[in-house]
């Protein structure tokens, strides 16, 4: 791997919060990888949908003769075969966060883990609310891991005494979580816990509670670690005691992992699980990164 | 068709006309009703105002796009329009803080930034519309994208966010009201009361609904054409950047998803409100009832918990289409 | 013309007791016609007096509240939406109707296109449409768009797609309202053709000398009501009038007072040249009513826009009271006093969507301002003089100006141009479409215009109006000045002469 | 404004007139010379293959709304409408596949679904708006709710995949071909001719451009109006099944996120290609351009890496001017 090595990097576009720092992360340690490593080239696109993205990869491999290819697949159901042919066509494969729909097509699989990221927060409503009580829950988007995480906290707070009241989705979006949340309290008097299995959902609903006046009565649990939450987190904020980690840095670790294996030859292959971990007030300050947008 | 100008003048009128003048209104009322067979809380004080102050930013942009479209225009940039100002007001209002400290004079600046920024945008959109004499449909196609990538650029692809301590200082301008009601509704009903009289009331509005109508019978009826639709694009701009005042406020951020679909909302609104898409006729009352039944289409949505979430899409266009199909008479 | 005299043919189309009304309100009374085969057999009656709504029904475009439509003796029910046509009865309507996207050759075989094994005969199309003008004298290229056409072009368009059908039955709805005299001529022409093959033939028009050509009989309507049916070598032209109007017409025109040949000149054009306009010189004096005739297309409307600013000007100059002048929009020409209303009513003149009102005052909107808002109050004073001014009418002031009749449409308009109280007024073929009792009208309210010291160019195709109302004519041809006329030169057969390039002057100097 | 047909008979029409007709093949030629200048690959046969065939759906869809606008129509629905129709063609064969076992005939049977289910969608917009006389607009806006709700519903929120045999036995129709050229251009090509003909050379295409002119016109001349109007729909629904046909066996899968804002993407490329959007004149030539145009952007934005892609929106809108203002003559 001495000659020039082409790397090409395919993210979803940055759509809300987590994409968004995924997009950053990304561009952060291609930048960063490439006045580390001058004779490694990287090619980055976002695309906005299935078909785009497999545009993106089409073109990686036809025009711009990629060694490999780092993908964070937005939907990985249609991606699958794309991605194959890539891998067929004898290019080095990692797959990052999102699992395809067929086994041994990827060399490298990097992920966050979905439903663990529904049990870690049904685990904290069990302990925050040993008699159980009502809880509101802000969805995705109607999207496969958006289904993951919902099953992950749905199992996981089962013999807990909770009453879901209602399931809407707010699609990763502060403004609808915002008028979800003002909706839910309008109808619901009594809520003890919101889960937004996000954090930018989180945000809206969180100003929809002050709103309200209703901080006392209830916490939010989202998740993926925004900046913005992370530091409530480590403040104490009764609303957000806790998070839980999905960090959209999961595809740093991805590239840097596929490069060191082009360029240094070390041997990478298998699955890497990044956990979900639970943030609270003690471990915060190993999230926070001030520089990071998400 | 007819213009509604002379409805006040003649009541005399068949049940025809007056059920496609009533159509929104009864849409709106058995909206109503459906909302208060399903929650009692529906008609609550706070559920209302909740809503009205939500659909006041979509609102506002609606009454600019009432204007666009009745002179024969189009602007499907407002969403991304109001993204990037939003990002940029933001970003004005950080930069300010170290010269100008916390408080009410960085809000104010921002907010003169967010105005101008607005009518900067529209007269691009009218610009290139008027003088370049592209179609309004492609122009505005054109600067949606344009703006969306700017404000993803802006805000490296995350979310930009406004100082805590000054958020803290510009919050009450969307929470807080005047005698219980909310500011956002009172500008929304401000503007729609400009809006109307602007409509109604001006040569300016009668001059839209003629280009709209006719262009070349405006035309050679000595009306400015270019600088009338010119006009419209720069009064959307504005009143883009007037909803984007009320919309920081109140999460305090501005991100690539800000205000995505909102032209077809506000498409939607007006639209409903009975405004025909083909210009020619206007009317801003109508326009707000359009926008609240969208906005009460959601809130009800929210409120029961009989239709599977993933229907709500299916349920919110039946009704879009009842709501016109209620102002249409038997054989129009 | 065959069966003029002698047992007259059955009829083969009829109406039997049409009444027609819109909503409530009625516009035909229990009107009886007919029309046999070979005839021409022509409606008259005054603007709003339902002609155009009793040919529509006639054809299926509307149909009556009440009688029956009896056709080749049987009692039918009409297709609707021009479906009759294939029955054979075709119909030119009153206002144009031309898709202003599609080509010539598309309008003509518009709803009946020439197809082999379901594909379109577009050459075999072309040749036809290109047979049909050719047979109309007229030179349009079949190819052409309809909305890069002049407005007698598409009449001219309007009448080959009508001829060009089989019909049995053809109803004429004005025709030649913007026709000049050469235009009319083959017209007729056609229309004797197609007699002579015993097509039925229904014609309207408010000329009443063409009338007293063309017609075998005669119907007069008048607010809805059946007047009579005559024969038309029973009627002279005064008797006809009398019929329509109810009353005795005198003088069409009023008396010409003397032209002051030392009075200012207020509107000078030289050596203008702008789009159809080759180079044209000129000179409008005070109280002067200055007419400008021609054949169609020879470039009188193109001189009118380019001196108002409606169209760019190549090279030229205008002069105002001697002062020069450039518009570049039509509200500086406004401005200073001067007001062009279009013959093109329907695509330039009126919104069609919209009541009387904004239309009457769209151009002067500003006089209705109190305090920057707008007046309806005093819009409202506006329509009730222009109606009284003009004679409009209107059940209703806030129908929408598209379903009035014809003419009064075109009494909105005058209205509308009169609003702004212009010192010159370029009136482009003024009494399309009206009737001759409020023709006599508008003549004598053009002349007192004059006589008050407003001057005025009246561009007509009607030779008469010209001949009857101008104190000199500008005859062009082919976008030149063909001759200048005064006095007693002022004649049907010196302006054809011009007209036809058989005489030729290039008088610039006569000008002066 | 001239038909392209002319251009052949008439050489010796005004510079400003071939502007117009050669605009979108002149913005194309750029492009690829853009392209050319940025990649060497970028004439490569794969490349331009690939760019052709992952352009065919939208391109398959976009000449049926030429026909939709033409007649003055349009069709917002036509993406969730691919998404509905892609989800019920998958649950159609899987659900086959015991019965009739892995191979062609479940296929042939799927196809045979989606081209009727795009049939069906298509009269139901079509009979919305012709028979409920309720607008084009409002109607495809709701019925864009409706179906992509319905996929939503469908896949329960996630993703309905293909069974993966049948799946092999389908993927060569999207990644095979006849002598070198993939089936997804062949399919296009022969669409795009039939759509020509159809326009030019017989008396639908010829009524939906009198009727998008000036409706009543139509009328009179005894076309049956609605009924034109309502076969552009359904042409526009079976060509949705068509491209469907297509979009399956490449990606294998529909879930609620498929086909999103295809409909914009194909009103653009129709528009761009020089056809009216208030309807009258439409040229199916001009589409295949303009979705090509749109297609090669996306391309060229992968060929270099000196534009950051939060900024491609920004170059697609600049294009996409770019492209329509040089159909514009200097004064129109
Ligand atoms: N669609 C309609 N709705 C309401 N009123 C109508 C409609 N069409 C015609 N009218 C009315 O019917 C009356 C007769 O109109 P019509 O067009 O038949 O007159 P006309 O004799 O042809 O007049 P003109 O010489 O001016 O053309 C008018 O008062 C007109 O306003
Ligand atoms: N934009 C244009 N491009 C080319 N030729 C034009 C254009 N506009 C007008 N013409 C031509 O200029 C000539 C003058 O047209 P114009 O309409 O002024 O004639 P006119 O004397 O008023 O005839 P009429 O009023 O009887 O139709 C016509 O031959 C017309 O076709
Ligand atoms: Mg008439
Ligand atoms: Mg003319």
């Amino acid at each position: 791997a001495q000659d020039k090595v082409t790397i090409g990097v395919s993210v979803p576009a940055a759509d809300h919060g987590w994409t968004g720092g995924v997009n950053y992360f990304a561009q952060q340690s291609i930048d960063r990888l490439k006045t580390t490593y001058p004779n490694v080239e990287f090619v980055f696109a976002s695309a906005p949908d299935a078909p785009k993205q497999i545009a993106d990869i089409e073109d990686m491999v036809s025009t711009r003769n990629i060694d490999a290819l780092v993908i964070l697949p937005g939907d990985p159901d249609a991606m699958t075969s794309a991605i194959k042919q890539v891998k067929d066509a004898g290019k080095f494969v990692t797959v990052v966060d999102r699992q395809l729909s067929i086994t041994g097509v990827e060399n490298l699989y990097v992920a966050g883990d979905n439903p663990g990221l529904g049990a870690n927060a049904a685990t904290y409503f069990k302990e925050a609310l040993p008699e159980g009580g009502n809880i509101v829950i802000l969805r995705g988007l109607p999207i496969p891991i958006d289904q993951q995480r919902f099953d992950g906290f749905m199992s996981g707070i089962e013999g807990g005494n909770f009453t879901v009241l209602d399931d809407e989705f707010a699609n990763w979006n502060r403004d609808d979580g915002f008028k979800v949340m003002q909706d839910f309290l309008t109808r619901f008097p009594d809520i003890k816990g919101v889960w937004t299995q996000d954090d930018d959902i989180s945000l809206g609903a969180i100003e929809a509670i002050k709103q309200a006046g209703r901080e006392s009565e209830m916490f939010v649990v989202g998740g993926a670690g925004m900046q913005q939450i992370l530091q409530a987190v480590a403040n104490g904020d009764a609303l957000t005691p806790v998070d839980v980690s999905y960090s959209p840095a999961m595809i740093a670790t991805a590239i840097e992992l596929t490069t060191s294996h082009l360029v240094g030859g070390v041997q990478v292959a298998g699955r890497y699980i990044l956990d979900s971990t639970l943030i609270t007030k003690d471990n915060a300050a190993d999230f926070l990164d001030a520089d990071s947008p998400f | 068709m007819s213009a509604a100008s002379d409805i006040s003048e003649k009541p005399k009128r068949g049940f025809r006309l007056e059920l496609k003048t009533v159509g929104p209104l009864l849409a709106l009322l058995l909206l109503v009703l459906l909302g208060i067979s399903l929650n009692e809380n529906f008609l609550s004080y706070s559920n209302l105002t909740n809503v009205l102050a939500r659909s006041s930013f979509i609102g506002i942009i609606a009454i600019g796009a009432t204007f666009v479209i009745t002179a024969g225009g189009i602007d499907l940039s407002v969403g991304s329009m109001a993204a990037v100002i939003a990002g940029l007001m933001i970003m004005v209002m950080n930069w300010l803080i170290p010269t100008m400290g916390i408080g009410w004079g960085v809000v104010l600046a921002g907010m003169l930034a967010g105005i101008l920024l607005g009518g900067v945008a529209g007269t691009f959109n009218g610009l290139m519309i008027t003088r370049g004499r592209i179609e309004a449909f492609i122009v505005t196609l054109g600067t949606m994208g344009i703006f969306r990538s700017l404000v993803t650029f802006l805000a490296n692809g995350g979310t930009l966010s406004l100082n805590f301590d000054v958020a803290d200082v510009y919050r009450p301008v969307y929470y807080d009201g005047l005698l219980g009601v909310p500011y956002p509704i009172i500008v929304f009903a401000l503007v729609a009361i400009g809006g109307e009289i602007l409509m109604r009331r001006t040569a300016f509005g009668r001059h839209c609904a003629a280009i709209g109508s006719n262009e070349q019978v405006a035309r050679y009826s000595s009306i400015n054409v270019d600088n009338v639709r010119l006009l419209t694009y720069i009064l959307q701009g504005l009143l883009v950047g007037v909803a984007v005042l009320l919309y920081v406020p109140r999460l305090g951020s501005a991100s690539s998803t800000t205000g995505v679909l909102w032209e077809l909302e506000a498409i939607a609104g007006v639209i409903i409100g009975g405004t025909t898409l083909k210009g020619g006729y206007g009317r801003i009352w109508g326009t707000v009832v359009g926008v609240v039944i969208l906005g009460l289409i959601g809130n009800i949505l929210n409120l029961q918990s009989l239709i599977s979430p993933y229907l709500n899409g299916a349920f919110q266009g039946v009704i879009i289409i009842l709501a016109v199909l209620l102002q249409r008479g038997k054989r129009t | 013309m065959i069966i003029a005299q002698g047992t007259p043919a059955p009829a083969i189309l009829s109406a039997n007791r049409i009444s027609k009304s819109f909503g409530e309100i009625p516009v035909l009374f229990s009107i009886d016609f007919d029309i046999r085969p070979g005839e021409v057999h022509a409606i008259i009656g005054e603007n709003g007096a339902g002609k155009s709504t009793l040919i529509k029904i006639l054809s299926g475009i509307e149909q009556p509240t009440s009688g029956s439509i009896g056709f080749d003796g049987q009692t039918v029910v009409l297709p609707p939406n021009g479906a009759a046509e294939s029955m054979g009865i075709v119909l030119i309507h009153q206002e144009q109707n031309l898709a202003e996207h599609l080509t010539v050759a598309d309008s003509i075989f518009l709803g009946r296109e020439l197809k082999k094994f379901g594909f379109l005969e577009v050459g075999e199309m072309r040749k036809r449409a290109r047979a049909v003008m050719e047979t109309l004298h007229v030179r349009i290229d079949p190819d052409a768009r309809i909305n890069t056409l002049s407005v007698a072009d598409k009449q001219m368009v309007e009448i080959a797609k009508a001829i060009s059908r089989d019909a049995r039955v053809l109803i004429m709805d004005e025709p030649t309202a913007v026709l000049s005299v050469g235009e009319t001529e083959t017209l007729f022409e056609q229309i004797r053709r197609l007699t002579a093959r015993g097509v039925a033939v229904i014609f309207i028009s408010h000329k009443l000398d063409e009338i007293m050509e063309l017609a075998d009989r005669v119907t007069v309507l008048r607010d809805g009501q059946w007047i009579a049916t005559v024969g038309t070598e029973a009627l002279t032209p005064d008797s006809i009038a009398q019929m329509m109007v109810g009353r005795e017409l005198s003088n069409l025109y009023p008396p010409k007072h003397e032209p002051d040949v030392d009075a200012p000149v207020v509107l000078g054009v030289r050596n203008l040249v702008a789009t159809g306009v080759k180079d044209i010189s000129f000179d409008l004096r005070k109280g002067e009513i200055l007419g400008f005739a021609g054949l169609i297309g020879s470039g009188r409307t193109a001189v009118a826009e380019a001196i108002v600013g409606l169209s760019h000007r190549d090279s030229g100059e205008i002069t105002l009271d001697g002062k020069p002048v450039n518009f570049t929009r039509v509200a500086q020409s406004v401005e200073a006093g001067l007001a062009y209303m279009t013959k093109d009513r329907k695509g330039k003149g009126l919104l069609l969507n919209m009541g009387l009102r904004p239309n009457l005052t769209l151009l002067t909107l500003k006089r209705h301002l109190k305090a920057g808002f707008l007046d309806t109050a005093s819009e409202s004073r506006a329509l009730e003089r222009a109606v009284r001014r003009f004679d409009i009418r209107a059940r209703d002031a806030t129908v929408a100006v598209g379903r009035l009749s014809g003419g009064n449409q075109q009494k909105l308009m005058l209205g509308k141009t009169m609003e702004s109280e212009p010192d010159i007024i370029i009136m482009d073929e003024p009494t399309r479409g009206i009737d001759v009792g409020t023709k006599q009208q508008i003549y004598h309210i053009i002349a007192a215009l004059a006589a008050e010291g407003k001057s005025i160019i009246v561009i007509s195709s009607e030779m008469q109006e010209v001949i009857g109302l101008c104190h000199r004519v500008v005859v062009m041809r082919e976008g030149r000045l063909a001759g200048l006329l005064e006095g007693a030169e002022i004649t049907e057969a010196e302006i054809m002469r011009y007209a036809a390039g058989i005489k030729q002057s290039g008088h610039d100097e006569r000008s002066v």
